[in-house]
């Protein structure tokens, strides 16, 4: 009764809001006249718009309109969730693990379905099991046509289950063993192994099949982070190790990853090293590195460090031109930065927040830094590309 | 309406609890508490009269003092003067307006504010945005003739979120009811 | 099967405990030897303890000993839970809603039970509704004999649910029109109402009889704070006005509320007054008295500022010796302080904290405050008398 | 056995996994996967060798370097080399005892840690205590051979209550296994 509600205030909203914009143009004209109150509704997923989870342990995920640093509404997000949005911007997807009474009882793992412009819950989608973490990206994803949901599971065995999107039921559990992260594909999807390959799910057929690529790191010697950058439309990977060696690879059932190059030597430094006392500059973080696609810049939070600091916050920004393999730009930051992201139309802007819940919109066409952003999320952050 | 004091700003107040829905149920377990505990005036200001406002410093608030009427999402905009939690102004609703997806609550806390511009005071119903998790930007705790727990209709510490499909609390708006 | 092992493990861990203890001695002697997790457990109920909440939207009671300053135990408090102590020390009451999904299912209000010492579930008594607000102190009790706990209800229609304890069972709502708070007495409860009086609730009879005291307040000039000091053994209150008047109270079915005095004006100060431009010393905070009942001494928030700043944190504390009616101390805060509460032994000591989940410790002997302890919460705090 | 990489380091690494509890299913399922992923020497410093530790600095890590054993509360106590969460010890447990209330999860990520005193490397089951709100004291991320998420067992972003009443996150331990 109380949605059903909410709806005819909606309509009669419009009206009231027109007073309210006509009136603030006139000194004098105070709105005083009585007022309904009404719920807003959301313009579709925006290419300029920032998702910004809470910190840990916090719920909610902000959604921020970098043109003007304003808070345009909040998808709901419980702790420890994953969010993704329908590459067709009509929901956003929730992936979610609940019990019954908050710390105990039922756990309840769903597929939240909420309509993009209303915010509502349309349905919830049970399936078996996620894995709970401090929300991080690469574990839940929407496959290219919009069809299935990915959601990585670990029990501590690896896995993904998948949720039939157009039937809104659970479909199956795919075994993913020694793999982590979910590059959805055409066929399928890619994952990252321990072994330092790619494994390369197709699920096109009746039953999975899994191949692996020839490994391209150590996982033991120079891992790469888990937190890597993923195009599905150029189904293509930026990924970077620990010592700062950065990958290209196309995405697909048979992947191809490049030689990789240094970003330090990109900058005119000696190469990061594994071993202790060998203070360079590294990559850190937790959401660490924001690939611009079309323009082919990798934005990376570089700090000063020995090895195995891979979690530091940034202490600048490293703009890499990845096509020229080159650092074009390093930008100092005052605030020690987690987490980046970056707009994908053709005025890139990046965000950037701290632990402390602090944001900031940074600027790439001047490299200006917006004023702080309070109470933001010290979450990860998500972007999408142009419908 | 024998069951309620006359006082017409109790009888706003008590049109505001019941909020244009059907909820007769909670309207009436309310009226009897309202009846049963004396209705007292709302407030100083309501005696003030509308026809003769005074402007004095000496009839304002602290708040009152130094509140503007430009900017919705700041703490001391005038209809702000009892409000506690996050201005809904600032979550990607407005000052009457639940953000995308949260429930505005059939019931409110009051406050009474005066507008700088005619120099009245106005009665605001806050009403609460419920269902989603709290909104963190711009906290505002004010208190103007905000009253303990045992006058509800005028306290801003409770989560106005009865009647909602859930009471987790977003954020909270400043719906103008009309001239105190 | 998962608490049969813990419990397995408490047994052993005596021993293993026993060694660390030892072996901190001698240098050398780091413990390298395997080692066996364990669970420990909690001493009873310590009027040495504060229990000190979340913040708002943040679940959980840190026990912090009030000796050394340090965590010693969390009560599972969820978020706007009220916690209450069992009076014979065996229990912690945790009166609580919970939606099952989260932000949105089905809405269970329940009096969970913990045993004191293994801070396990005991048990969930299921009731119909509670008022749900930012930890408060006085909305939940338990009656002086142990068997009854009183849950405060607001639907905005204000009532009391009794859970009978013995039975865990719910027994009865019983409506408190115009009034809040819950003072346990040995027949029922008294509450304080809106008309300025003490409503009695006797409870001992089949049907809950109501009697109101004389209004000794008005709730329109001068309200008192409904976050006011009683005490179950002495079967006293005090209440404290916005403007600073002192009222002294016995509490029985026949309430006797003595006359007030100003808290300034025992400061030598002129009395608070409701009029605006009147900028004087003022109390305000959340929890914002704490009376040590032995002593007769009232420690009051007080800050600078005009009426309606009933809610502006503490700037002193002012010690104000009840029976004298003198205000004795006066003591300034650097940090801006929201809920104070007192230990009840021989040795008081204050429990303070901020709005930023920051708390100190001030021990009343000599008047010096603890160094900061971060992270330890912003919301109400409890102190139990010895057992 | 013989599913098993013979590695020692990795087999000690499994029988924690198992925790002393009959989760067998459990285990069953994360063996397949560790055998299906070839399993890895498990960190530089297993390969040392216990006869002749090296202190020279450049065998420790920064963390190594600074590490102190007289208060296990602190973040830079030396057991804590990979540690991420709060420290148990100060939320009214201890180093491999959770808290009033929490339970021990059977599994966990490990670190393999230096002691200062005799320089040798020892591995460290960080065991998360379960099923009660965050505690908020002593917030540590250490990072010693911290692994991404599909090397599981060393990465300590994972919440690690599995096969626990509930996953909710009170805080970490660091318990002691043995030589690494």
């Amino acid at each position: 009764m109380s949605r059903h509600t909410s709806q005819a205030f909606t309509l009669r909203a419009a009206a009231v809001l027109i007073g309210t914009v006509l009136a603030s143009g006139a000194q004098a004209a105070v709105p005083t006249e009585p007022e309904t109150p009404n719920v807003a509704t959301l313009a579709s997923p925006n290419p300029g718009w920032f998702y910004v989870r809470g910190g840990f342990d916090t719920a909610g995920t902000q959604i921020v309109d970098s043109a003007t640093g304003k808070m345009v509404g909040m998808v709901d997000t419980s702790r420890t969730s994953d969010m993704a949005v329908d590459p067709a911007g009509k929901f956003y997807y929730v992936s979610e693990t609940i019990w019954s009474k908050g710390n105990r009882g039922t756990r309840q793992d769903l597929l939240s379905i909420y309509d993009a412009n209303s915010l509502k819950l349309q349905t919830e989608v049970s399936f078996p099991g996620r894995l709970i973490i401090g929300a991080q990206v690469n574990n839940f994803a929407i496959s290219p046509d919009g069809k299935s949901a990915y959601i990585f599971n670990l029990t501590p065995a690896a896995s993904v289950n998948i949720v039939d999107l157009g039937k809104r039921k659970f479909a199956r559990n795919v075994e993913l063993p020694g793999c982590a992260g979910l590059m959805p594909i055409a066929e399928g999807l890619v994952s990252v192994c321990s072994d330092g390959s790619l494994a390369s799910l197709n699920l096109s057929g009746g039953k999975a099949e899994i191949t692996r690529s020839v490994p391209f790191f150590s996982a033991t010697n120079d891992p790469v982070f888990d937190a890597y950058n993923y195009s599905v439309r150029r189904k293509e990977a930026v990924f970077l190790s620990y010592t700062g060696l950065i990958y290209m690879a196309k995405i697909g059932l048979k992947p191809e990853v490049a030689a990789p190059f240094s970003i330090q030597a990109a900058a005119g430094l000696r190469p990061g090293d594994t071993k202790p006392l060998d203070v360079n500059w590294l990559p850190g973080g937790r959401q660490l590195t924001a690939w611009h696609h079309a323009s082919n810049h990798l934005y990376v939070l570089m700090h000063i460090g020995e090895f195995w600091t891979q979690k530091d916050p940034g202490e600048e920004i490293w703009d890499v031109d990845l096509s020229a393999k080159k650092v074009v730009k390093r930008f100092p930051l005052e605030d020690h930065i987690d987490n980046i992201e970056v707009t994908q139309g053709d005025k890139p802007k990046l965000f950037v927040n701290t632990g402390k819940n602090d944001g900031y919109i940074l600027d790439l066409a001047t490299w200006t830094l917006g004023p702080k952003i309070g109470a933001i999320g010290g979450g990860i952050i998500a972007t999408v590309e142009a419908p | 309406m024998k069951l309620f004091n006359p006082d017409a700003a109790a009888e706003k107040l008590l049109r505001r609890f019941a909020g244009g829905t059907s909820r007769r149920g909670m309207l009436a377990r309310l009226g009897g508490a309202l009846v049963a505990a004396p209705v007292f005036p709302l407030l100083p200001v309501s005696r003030a009269g509308a026809a003769k406002p005074d402007r004095s410093p000496e009839a304002k608030t602290a708040f009152a003092r130094k509140a503007q009427t430009v900017d919705d999402t700041k703490c001391d905009y005038w209809r702000y003067c009892a409000i506690d939690g996050a201005l809904c102004s600032c979550c990607g609703g407005g000052i009457h307006t639940c953000p995308p997806g949260a429930e505005s609550s059939p019931v409110s806390w009051v406050g009474t504010c005066m507008n700088p511009e005619d120099g009245k005071a106005y009665m605001i119903a806050y009403r609460d945005c419920c269902g989603k998790p709290m909104c963190t930007q711009c906290m505002c705790d004010n208190q103007d003739r905000e009253t303990p727990l045992y006058v509800p209709q005028l306290n801003n510490n409770i989560i106005w979120c009865f009647g909602t499909q859930s009471m987790e609390y977003h954020c909270s708006t400043a719906v103008m009811v009309g001239p105190a």
